[in-house]
């Protein structure tokens, strides 16, 4: 796919980093308010496709190679499934960490309130671990799915031009 | 004894089974010892015989092939075959039909 | 052992793990993968045994997810559980069993079989998915959780099947089998919102105190059980069976048929444990008893006609899921009568949960030597094969034990569970058991059409180079020959040790219940 | 209900899009069994001082059923990209080469 | 075509008695009873110090559902990676 015209570039260029950070917050604040890992990993790998429309491929794998997102994707798993693992003292996905004091270990009032982002526990590192599973798994099924296309049109010998996707 | 499985109408033991296949291999065997002995190889007595028709030279032609094996049994069951043949028609959304009408003739009979 | 409290859950935490960890395993080249899928294989039939040996032991286990400690099911003063629960009772700790085992075999065939491919740490962590997947539904307590898992094993499953995506077929079944199931994933979604609509509860042992049979208790089990008979490929809707079964690579068949055993599992969890003696009618036994042998007799007509040999052997596991669902339908139509039961349907069950592990492990079995006999001689067409006996023997031994298994001839163990599956269903109606023979006779006769074309014959020319196939893939196919062998040899203890706890734990609802309940029935 | 689309459609494209309403209209489903009148959101940050919620489980139920389905819809299109691939055309009618 | 009227009248057999069973659950925006969920929203707090009670349940009391559904993603991704691997293979 070719990249697009110099305004859309430049504005996505812009709002790629805003998408990116949104994400990140969504993701970190997941315990506190609406959204979470999955949430946050899918507007980050927004982001991804942002920039696989604006830039076309090579730029954005020039950029990330798929082998850095496989990365991200593999670590976030195995955090997740490490940290339920670290649970079995008591049972597996025990709550190890809650009310603890320490890491997330917060102790939060009842009620509404405000909320504490130092709290809730093994689920903090959770959010974390599936969205970078979310972003990882997201972006390396857009950028499969591109080559795949692109893959097509090797075997058809017609190539896409314009703005079409 | 050690493994005997009962149905309730009966008992099944594979060990006993062993025995009897055991013995009767044996006699089989001995029946086939007391064949006659006047049997030569080189004579006109290992001669191949097909049909009373040349024998084929290469072995591979030999073999019936697997499309016409029980072409009797087909044959004789055409309509059932045609029937069944239609119904595996290799389009996905007759498959999704089959289920949604299951499913509906099934949720039909257990309200009613 | 304290440890062992937790096996439950490392039971679907290694396979897990192997499945996370593979990409990683892969970066080590293809030696370090091939030691971590067998590494994890080993351990997962591991902790299966012990898991089951501990149940036997002690009765139902039961873990919950995430809770201070293992054994709470209900928080203090309530009456109804709030986290996943897994439960394991010996049914389910038996086709754990089965299934691990299937997956052994599979993961050794697997090793060589896949060399041709590359992207193979994608392919380790498909099949560790399958394998929770698999386990996950055996094991789970929960309705959720068991589509969740349900989901993970479909998923794995059209991945895999679409490994080979060069070819057209391939990726065709797949297609198919992805609509068809996630349309069926679906209805499940819906029958258990239903549930959950009804009882705010998603635990099966939790909704089936509370279960009062009604509008929507009955359409969810119409729901559940028509989805869960299409995913284990009963006859209305068996047409993605042969198209999936024929173009998955033969390791990842083998598996494939032990998790339609998980499907049926999930069936007779929902007919026994979950509704049990509220079932009302006779309407859903029977349903069962005439899909079953609709699947026996369609399924196996249909196989004598075809020309590829895994299309063949896969039209015969739609018939011998026609046995399982027969049998065991038999063993829910005589659920609510104490003498029915002990007259016949405790015999149909015993026979029923028999042909499980014999099916799973007979049916891996011949697919493997499909396979083998794919990779050796490059064909899967029955008009082209003949006298690969001469170059291929060992496979050709074991591919004789199976399909004397699966035709149910006198020694084998194929035989001890059909002798009682017959006898039981002839009870109730003489002519399921007639069906059930003509159905033996015919699969006898078409497995004597595949030996006949495939392995007996002159040698041809094509096949002179043909060789036995590597090492690795022998192994996996001798492990369930051994096992075959044993079911042979000690049906008594099979069935008295393996069999009927399982048998008795699926009629026993209360029990199921109160295991979690804390016995407040 | 998407059952229609998926039946009736011979494009592959719309069966896609069929599934997808038909795992639409299963989360909305399990949405709609959770709902209170005039509950508020279930979490303590913005809820304010409503103390009657909605429940909460059929949303977190919901999640695990968006995510899933977002798997398997990702999977299919990439299955549907193949076969167009291979077949050269987006006809279920003509992707047929298993059968009988 | 007979077929597809038959199909037609399957699904629509089968809307009809899902909407019976739909309005048969409980009235909309009526909640009889839900112990469990009210069990959340009241100790989710106080246990496991979250103030998001959906994602406590997401993340702690139905956690093991969430490692499926991350399961299920990972899944989606090998197979869509093993789908479009490069090169071709196999005979």
């Amino acid at each position: 796919m070719n990249p697009l015209s110099v305004v859309v570039r430049t504005i996505c260029d812009v709002f790629a980093w805003f998408m990116g950070i949104y994400g990140i917050y969504i993701i970190i604040h997941g315990h506190l308010t609406p959204g979470g890992g999955f949430q946050g990993g899918a507007v980050v790998a927004t982001m991804a496709a942002f920039l696989l429309v604006s830039h076309g491929g090579k730029k954005l794998l020039s950029f990330a190679k798929p082998g850095f997102y496989s990365g991200i994707e593999t670590a976030g798993l195995l955090i997740f499934i490490t940290t339920g693992f670290l649970g079995l003292s008591a049972t597996f996905f025990y709550n190890f960490l809650a009310g603890r004091g320490g890491l997330f270990g917060a102790v939060v009032p009842i009620g509404p309130n405000s909320g504490i982002l130092n709290s809730a526990g093994t689920i903090s590192v959770m959010n974390m671990a599936v969205g970078l599973e979310v972003i990882g798994g997201l972006s390396l099924i857009l950028i499969y799915m591109f080559k795949g296309i692109r893959l097509f049109d090797d075997q058809t010998g017609g190539s896409e031009t314009g703005h079409d996707r | 004894m050690l493994d005997k499985v009962y149905s309730g109408f009966g008992y099944w033991d594979v060990f006993i089974w062993l025995l009897f296949f055991a013995i009767s291999a044996a006699l089989v065997l001995f029946v086939r010892s007391m064949g006659r002995n006047d049997y030569k190889e080189g004579t006109d007595q290992d001669e191949i015989f097909y049909g009373s028709n040349p024998v084929p030279e290469d072995g591979a032609d030999m073999g019936v092939p697997a499309a016409s094996a029980y072409w009797g049994f087909v044959e004789a069951l055409k309509p059932y075959y045609n029937a069944l043949i239609d119904i595996h028609s290799g389009i996905a959304s007759d498959y999704v039909g089959y289920f949604v009408l299951t499913v509906a003739i099934v949720a039909v009979l257990v309200l009613l | 052992m304290n440890w062992q409290i937790h096996l439950p859950a490392l039971v679907l935490a290694v396979p897990l793990l192997g499945a996370f960890a593979s990409p990683v395993a892969g970066l080590g080249g293809r030696a370090t993968r091939n030691a971590w899928m067998i590494f994890i294989s080993v351990l997962t039939t591991a902790v299966c045994i012990m898991l089951w040996q501990k149940v036997i032991a002690g009765g139902t286990a039961v873990y919950v997810m995430g809770a201070e400690a293992w054994n709470i099911t209900l928080p203090s003063g309530l009456s109804w559980p709030v986290r996943i629960i897994l439960e394991v009772d010996a049914f389910s700790a038996f086709m754990a069993v089965v299934g691990s085992i299937a997956a052994l075999a599979g993961a050794f065939f697997s090793l060589r079989f896949m060399d041709r491919f590359t992207g193979l740490e994608k392919f380790s962590a498909l099949y560790f998915l399958l394998v929770t997947g698999m386990l996950g539904m055996q094991l789970t307590g929960d309705l959720f959780n068991f589509f969740v898992f349900l989901e993970i094993a479909s998923v794995a499953s059209f991945g895999l099947i679409a490994f080979w995506r060069d070819r057209p077929e391939a990726v065709e079944a797949s297609f198919k089998y992805m609509i068809i199931s996630t349309i069926s994933a679906m209805f499940i979604l819906i029958a258990v919102g239903f549930f959950y609509g009804r009882y705010n509860a998603v635990n099966i042992a939790a909704v089936a105190r509370m279960l009062q049979m009604g509008y929507a208790e009955k359409i969810a089990l119409v729901f559940l059980v028509v989805s869960l008979a299409m995913k284990c490929g009963a006859v209305p809707m068996h047409m993605w069976t042969p198209d999936a079964y024929a173009e998955a690579p033969a390791g990842v068949t083998c598996l494939l048929v032990a998790v339609s055993q998980a499907s049926l599992y999930g069936l007779f969890r929902v007919c026994f444990s979950l509704y049990g003696a509220s079932l009302g009618s006779t309407v859903v036994p029977w349903t069962i008893i005439v899909m079953g042998v609709l699947s026996m007799f369609i399924g196996v007509t249909m196989a004598v006609i075809q020309k590829e040999i895994k299309r063949l052997m896969a039209y015969h596991s739609v018939s011998q899921i026609g046995y399982i669902l027969m049998a065991l339908g038999v063993g829910l139509l005589a659920l609510r009568d104490p003498q029915a039961m002990a007259d016949y349907g405790f015999t149909a069950m015993k026979g029923g949960i028999f042909h499980i592990i014999n099916y799973t492990m007979y049916k891996g079995l011949l697919f493997l030597t499909a396979g083998a006999v794919f990779y050796s001689a490059g064909s899967r067409n029955l008009n082209e094969l003949g006298g690969l006996a001469r170059v291929m023997p060992q496979t050709t031994f074991m591919f004789v034990i199976a399909a004397a298994a699966i035709a149910g001839l006198p020694p084998f163990n194929g035989f001890v569970s059909k002798l009682l599956i017959y006898q039981s269903t002839f009870a109730v109606y003489p002519l399921l058991a007639v069906a059930a023979l003509v159905t033996s006779v015919l699969t006898l006769a078409s497995f004597v059409k595949v030996f006949q074309t495939a392995f007996l014959g002159p040698a041809k020319k094509t096949y002179e180079n043909v060789t036995e196939v590597p090492a690795s893939m022998l192994l996996g196919m001798s492990l369930l020959t051994i096992v075959i062998i044993a079911l042979t040899l000690f049906p008594g203890w099979t069935l008295s040790h393996l069999v009927e706890p399982a048998a008795k734990a699926l009629v026993d609802q209360a029990g199921y219940i109160s295991a979690v309940m804390g016995g407040g029935l | 209900m998407g059952m229609y689309a998926i039946l009736f459609e011979r494009n592959l494209i719309k069966i896609a899009i069929g599934i997808t309403l038909l795992e639409a209209s299963a989360n909305l489903f399990l949405i709609v069994l959770g709902y209170r009148t005039g509950g508020s959101i279930p979490v303590f940050t913005l809820a304010g001082e409503v103390r009657s919620m909605v429940l909460p489980t059929p949303q977190a139920l919901t999640l695990t059923a968006i995510v899933i389905g977002l798997a398997t819809s990702a999977l299919l299109l990439s299955l549907i990209m193949l076969l167009y691939r291979h077949y050269g055309t987006l006809d279920v009618r003509e992707i047929r080469r298993l059968r009988g | 075509m007979k077929k597809k009227v038959l199909f037609l009248i399957a699904i629509l057999v089968v809307a009809g008695v899902f909407w019976g069973a739909l309005s048969r659950v409980h009235p909309f925006g009526e909640k009889a009873r839900a112990p469990m969920d009210d069990y959340y929203l009241e100790n989710a707090q106080q246990e496991r110090s979250v103030n998001n009670v959906v994602t406590a349940i997401v993340f702690d009391y139905r956690g093991f559902d969430t490692l499926g559904e991350a399961a299920v993603l990972f899944t989606a991704v090998c197979s869509v990676l093993a789908l479009f691997r490069k090169g071709s293979e196999g005979k």
